[in-house]
């Protein structure tokens, strides 16, 4: 007969604010094989579970119920003060009275009679509870880092110098990502390549970091501490162990109309390729979707050109299989498409710009070779004008709900730079409001207005129209209630950033939570911000949310600490909530086989015992090592066979009675 | 000191169906606007007039006749506020009082010319009368 | 003498898969999103464990109403649990409907971690609707009965 | 093809060019306008204010004479598109108005906006299709330089509307394309004429064409179509800055197949003298 003690929590006021917890300790304590029954002001403190054990050992408790927060929160804190007190961590139910009942509802008696039933329910489970006790699993002492950009860099150089081996996985011919792409970097203004091309080079040359650039992730299976994952290497058409970097075939590639993605378009490069100059690994690939060669098999002139005989237009994609213990998701950023918003005449006008085809301009290795110049008349403007939040705080549909973070302080670097440079440009920011929180990053804004002349001006542009060979400007100044309508040479539209596209396939892959705005989930807002809520795969950079360079790097090494700190284990403990076949009831008819994802039931011949009669028969057995305890199979099972442990048919049924008396 | 009328504030958001709290005061209704020097109360105001409850100004403000309907602001909103829709609504309550109506028929026959097209007469009168 | 409430006061049960959905019931909570406390949670592991058994007999002991809440498709913590799911309930909740448990007591909502409004919306609409259909009594099992 | 046809007050009046030659231009292009009976004034301008209920009456009538012909309903003026197709909305999925409406008017089954409504445009770019006209054009306009103007009726909301990009459209450049004309793309042809403000207020409408003119002037335009009969007139009529011709789109059609005699003359003649 169990023994059953409930706690409820007070939760300072969290709790006791909206919930009678004097009542729910009152109502708990009548019901059947409930012995004990107290209330206390934090039952996660010290103190209180303290109390939680002196009651397990004075009342002999063969099970507890905590009525509380949410079990995200606090299950394991209270599963290991059941165990120190003697009893199995999984004789412990959680009663979730503040998420699902304190915080939103206000009437008190609503509120406890709520809390009231989801006690019961609670006791009415843990009743069914039985002693659990977790196996273990190895770890593979090998991380992955999806995306090649700064974040990736950074985190697997900090894994690696720990002392694990990292592979890097980049879809770009390169690694470097967007901050490859900057020219200057705020609010220091360093050169963006001068302090990235290290960090490159460094994870290049080190020796417990293997790059893959050209290649992308393909599918993944396995679980933390044990991941499978399928890496496609495109076919560079070059092969690397030949290649000297030499330059030489871009030079004499005939077919240079393809759009620079690295210049974000505004020039075009050639079909064989490195992305740009500090590439790595400096060797470049054939795109064959614009190459001669490949398009009608008329050209080859990079093979002639190739002193050390590296090109080979027979290379195939090549797939290998790798094994991790543990996944960073680093897969970064672009800005959105402006095709919504054509009240700025992006599309009409080729001096319409975004903020990184600036940056790409402003750069020396740019289409312009650094030179400030319209793209349509290659004239120096003489006025330019910036708009920000172009697309991001938006509630309609063609935006995004969030504000993007960094667009004020790199639109007050590029005033900045401008207003250097070219002193006799005049230079207008259009803003919402100037969001600069960060060290020195206010004073960086207000260098730009009280140093440089920028002019700032409150309000939002209304439609920006080309006329002649300028840009008409119409815009607010809420501040003087006026309408501005100005001629301008240039305009720069602080571009929404979101997600790279591609990290929803990759979130589904490793089935890690992503929200409406593609960003990943962290497991907690606050309190474990680098981890995804799917044990082993963790988030650096711009993929769980907007953030400027030292942010990415300080998450980059966060995640990398979090990655060394499951490396470093022996073993993994592992969730005992498996699926479990009970061989009276299985006639081994292979359905749950055909629903379980990991392939983890087979089928064995064994000797039953079934009610005397002593026979041989097939029986699903369930490897504990596999199994995620998902429950498909105990639903499949036509014969009831199949259960699942920690969430029974018999916990559940429980639950619901309890839930509907 | 300014002159409070919630219930009419509430009114107005009724008859428009504006959500005037959606405002985040961006401007770019107004910086929108075609009509917005001829106005003397601006589009983004009537929003945060009509949040704040002071809607005599509204009332008496010569934008209600300026205000062309032509949804520029409507449609560049990125906070889907609609403020034409407001500005209607004050319109409504202006020329469904009686006497507030901005155009009387005796007006017609010297406004009229050759070439006017009838919806022009059909549409001012949906608009400036009740 | 005590006053007989006849306020209609609907039992709904909603199964929420730990991953996903509950998570984001955790998010209304703590973004202090107010729903009826007429609805209760039970956490599952995954929405693929919910037994159409336990749906029977939440009707059977009085339930008004039950919602299957899990990850959006594609996005299962467990791969392909919510396909097996959708496609249970499908089954389940048309023979409801035959039984005489009309199809708005039934409900399957896809709530991922970060949709605390859509949880919260979700569950408002869902009990709006079942005040509109009132008490359930198609398959209340009278036994079971006080 | 025959579709219901809502031609609208000013049609029937000054506009009956705008009329005459989409009827004809049809006929030509072989589909079939059906004036539908008894139509009555849309209002000109679609009631933002949402209880109002009576002024939008008219729209639902022809919205459902058009569904009982079991037809597709094309309007041509902008005003009659702008409203008939907002009403159509609001049936379909307002509630409160579709219940009022179809208790005002007793309707033998309610109507719930199953009739759809196009513009005499989408008739040609959908269902008829630009390449079609092209090759249906005998007297392609090569050579003249014509703005579209689109005001703001046919575009906003865009929610709603569904008709083209709202600041960057497309199909009447298109349409002149297919007539064989060069289009001119200038920002303002989504910018108000000024709409019935002309009325009362001429000074201010006249700004408005005047920025509407100078941007389709600067960008090369040697002429303006439009579907409006209203922004027609404010072209014409309102501002002091430089202006271009300003004719119904119908009429360029109609001139493109061939069916403006007098114009063929005028045209065989320039050819003459060249």
């Amino acid at each position: 007969m169990q023994r059953i003690g409930v706690f409820v929590c007070h939760c300072g006021t969290n709790i006791a604010a909206t919930v009678d917890v004097k009542r729910v300790v009152e109502a708990a304590a009548k019901e059947p094989g409930v012995v004990h029954a107290e209330d206390y002001q934090y039952m996660c403190s010290e103190a209180g579970q303290l109390k939680i054990r002196e009651a397990i050992e004075q009342k002999h408790l063969t099970g507890i119920v905590v009525c509380s927060c949410s079990p995200r929160m606090h299950e394991n804190t209270f599963r290991q003060a059941a165990k120190r007190a003697g009893i199995n961590p999984y004789m412990v139910e959680i009663a979730n009275i503040r998420e699902h009942c304190s915080w939103i509802h206000k009437d008190i008696e609503e509120a406890t009679e709520k809390a009231v039933i989801l006690a019961r329910a609670a006791i009415a489970k843990v009743m069914l509870n039985a002693p659990l006790t977790p196996g273990t699993s190895q770890v593979v002492k090998r991380a992955l880092v999806i995306g090649g950009g700064i974040a990736g860099i950074q985190t697997a150089l900090d894994i690696a110098d720990a002392g694990y081996e990292v592979d890097i996985v980049e879809k770009t011919p390169s690694i470097g990502g967007r901050m490859s792409q900057l020219d200057k970097t705020f609010p220091t203004l360093d050169c963006s390549a001068c302090i990235l091309t290290p960090k490159m080079v460094e994870a290049a040359a080190h020796e417990k970091i293997t790059i893959y650039t050209y290649s992308e992730v393909e599918k993944v299976s396995g679980f933390v501490g044990d991941f499978h994952v399928d890496i496609r290497k495109k076919a560079r058409s070059v092969d690397m162990s030949k290649c000297t970097g030499c330059g030489v075939c871009q030079e004499k590639c005939p077919s240079r109309k393809t759009p620079n993605e690295f210049n974000r378009g505004l020039n075009t490069r050639s079909a064989i390729y490195t992305p740009f100059a500090q590439a790595i690994p400096n060797v470049p690939v054939i795109d064959r979707e614009h190459c001669t060669k490949f398009k009608t098999g008329k050209c080859g002139v990079c093979a002639k050109v190739c002193q050390a005989g590296a090109i080979d237009y027979d290379q195939q994609d090549e797939i290998i299989t790798v094994d991790y213990g543990a996944i960073v998701v680093a897969t970064g950023f672009d800005t959105i498409k402006l095709d919504k918003y054509d009240e700025y005449a992006y599309n009409q006008s080729p001096d319409v710009i975004t903020s990184l085809e600036l940056e790409r301009i402003m750069n020396a290795a740019g289409p312009t070779k650094g030179h400030l110049e319209r793209m349509s008349d290659h004239k120096p403007p003489k006025s330019m004008v910036f708009i920000q939040c172009v697309g991001s705080r938006c509630a309609d549909k063609r935006g995004k709900s969030y504000c993007s973070k960094i667009c004020c302080m790199y639109t007050a670097k590029h005033a900045m730079l401008i207003r250097d440079k070219y002193p006799d440009v005049d230079v207008t920011v259009f803003y919402i409001d100037v969001r600069t929180p960060g060290k020195n990053f206010d004073e960086f804004y207000r260098r730009a207005v009280e140093e440089y002349g920028v002019h700032y001006i409150k309000g939002q542009v209304g439609k920006v129209a080309p006329q002649g060979d300028k840009l008409l400007v119409q815009a607010a100044d809420l501040l003087d209630n006026k309408q501005i309508r100005m001629e301008t040479d240039m305009v720069v539209l602080a571009t929404a950033i979101e997600p790279n596209p591609d990290v929803r396939k990759i979130a589904t892959m490793l089935t890690a939570s992503i929200d409406t705005n593609n960003f990943l989930t962290e497991s907690h807002a606050k309190l474990r911000p680098v981890e995804s809520p799917t044990a082993g795969i963790f988030l650096s950079g711009v993929c769980q949310g907007p953030k400027d360079i030292p942010e990415t790097v300080a998450q980059a090494g966060a995640a990398a600490v979090k990655v060394v700190g499951l490396l470093a284990k022996d073993h993994l403990v592992t969730n005992p909530c498996t699926a479990k076949a009970d061989p009276i009831f299985c006639n081994g008819c292979s359905t749950c086989e055909k629903v379980c994802p990991y392939g983890a039931i087979s089928y064995e011949d064994q000797l039953v015992n079934d009610h005397g009669i002593r026979e041989t028969r097939r029986v699903a057995v369930v490897n504990s090592a596999l199994c995620q305890g998902c429950g498909a199979c105990t639903v499949a099972c036509p014969s009831g066979a199949m259960d699942l442990q920690g969430f029974s048919n018999r916990q559940i049924l429980a639950e619901v009675d309890a839930i509907c008396r | 000191m300014q002159k409070v009328d919630m219930a009419k504030a509430d009114r107005l958001r009724e008859m428009s169906g504006v959500n005037t709290r959606k405002c985040m005061k961006c401007g770019k209704c107004s910086a929108s606007c075609p009509a917005y020097e001829e106005m003397d109360i601006r589009p983004h105001q009537f929003v945060s007039y009509v949040e704040s409850g002071d809607i005599e100004p509204l009332l008496e403000s010569k934008s209600i006749w300026k205000c062309l309907s032509c949804f520029a602001c409507v449609e560049r909103c990125p906070r889907d506020v609609k403020p034409a829709k407001l500005i209607e609504a004050v319109r409504q309550m202006v020329v469904r009082q009686r006497g507030g109506n901005y155009l009387s028929p005796n007006e017609v026959p010297e406004l009229l010319n050759e070439e006017l097209p009838q919806q022009l007469l059909a549409s001012a009168f949906r608009k400036y009368s009740k | 003498m005590q006053v007989e409430n006849t306020e209609f006061r609907p039992k709904i049960v909603a199964f929420c898969c730990n991953w996903c959905s509950y998570a984001g019931a955790d998010l209304a909570g703590s973004s202090r999103l107010a729903y009826p406390a007429d609805v209760k949670i039970i956490r599952v592991p995954c929405s693929c464990r919910v037994n159409p058994m336990f749906i029977l007999r939440a009707f059977q002991r009085g339930a008004d109403g039950v919602i299957l809440c899990g990850c959006h498709p594609g996005d299962c913590h467990y791969t392909t649990g919510n396909y097996y799911a959708r496609r249970r309930m499908t089954l389940l909740f048309s023979m409801l409907d035959y039984l005489g448990v009309e199809n708005g007591r039934t409900r399957v909502e896809w709530v991922s971690a970060a949709e605390g409004v859509k949880f919260s919306t979700t569950m408002n609409e869902f009990v709006a609707k079942i005040h509109e259909l009132g008490e359930n009594v198609r398959l209340e099992d009278l036994r079971c009965k006080g | 093809m025959v579709y219901s046809y809502y031609p609208g007050c000013t049609l029937k009046n000054k506009a009956q060019d705008l009329d005459r030659y989409a009827r004809m231009s049809a006929e030509a292009l072989g589909f079939t306008l059906q004036e539908i009976e008894e139509w009555q004034c849309c209002g000109a301008v679609y009631p933002l204010a949402s209880d109002e209920i009576a002024t939008k009456l008219s729209a639902v009538r022809a919205l459902n004479d058009a569904k009982e012909k079991g037809q597709d309903l094309v309007t041509l003026c902008s005003a009659c598109h702008h409203v008939i197709k907002r009403v159509n909305d609001d049936m379909q999925n307002v509630e409160d108005i579709r219940t009022r409406a179809n208790n005002y008017l007793k309707l033998e089954e309610p109507y719930e906006g199953e009739t759809k409504v196009l513009h005499y445009l989408e008739v040609l770019r959908d269902r008829v299709g630009f390449d079609t006209i092209k090759e249906k054009v005998t007297h392609p306009l090569t050579g003249r330089k014509i703005g579209a103007y689109y005001g703001c009726m046919l575009l906003r909301p865009s929610s709603i509307m569904a008709f083209d990009e709202p600041e960057n459209p497309t199909i009447m450049e298109d349409f002149i394309r297919a007539l064989g004309a060069e289009p001119v793309v200038y920002p303002y042809r989504n910018e108000c004429c000024g709409g019935y403000v002309s009325l009362k207020d001429k000074p201010l409408a006249g700004t408005m064409v005047d920025r509407v003119m100078e941007s389709a002037v600067c960008h090369g335009a040697e002429e303006l179509i439009t579907a409006c009969p209203l922004c027609l007139y404010n072209l014409r009529n309102s501002g002091s800055a430089k202006k271009v011709p300003v004719t119904y789109l119908t009429e360029i059609l109609a001139e493109a197949l061939g069916l403006l005699p007098e114009k063929e003359a005028e045209g065989g003649a320039e050819h003459a003298e060249g």
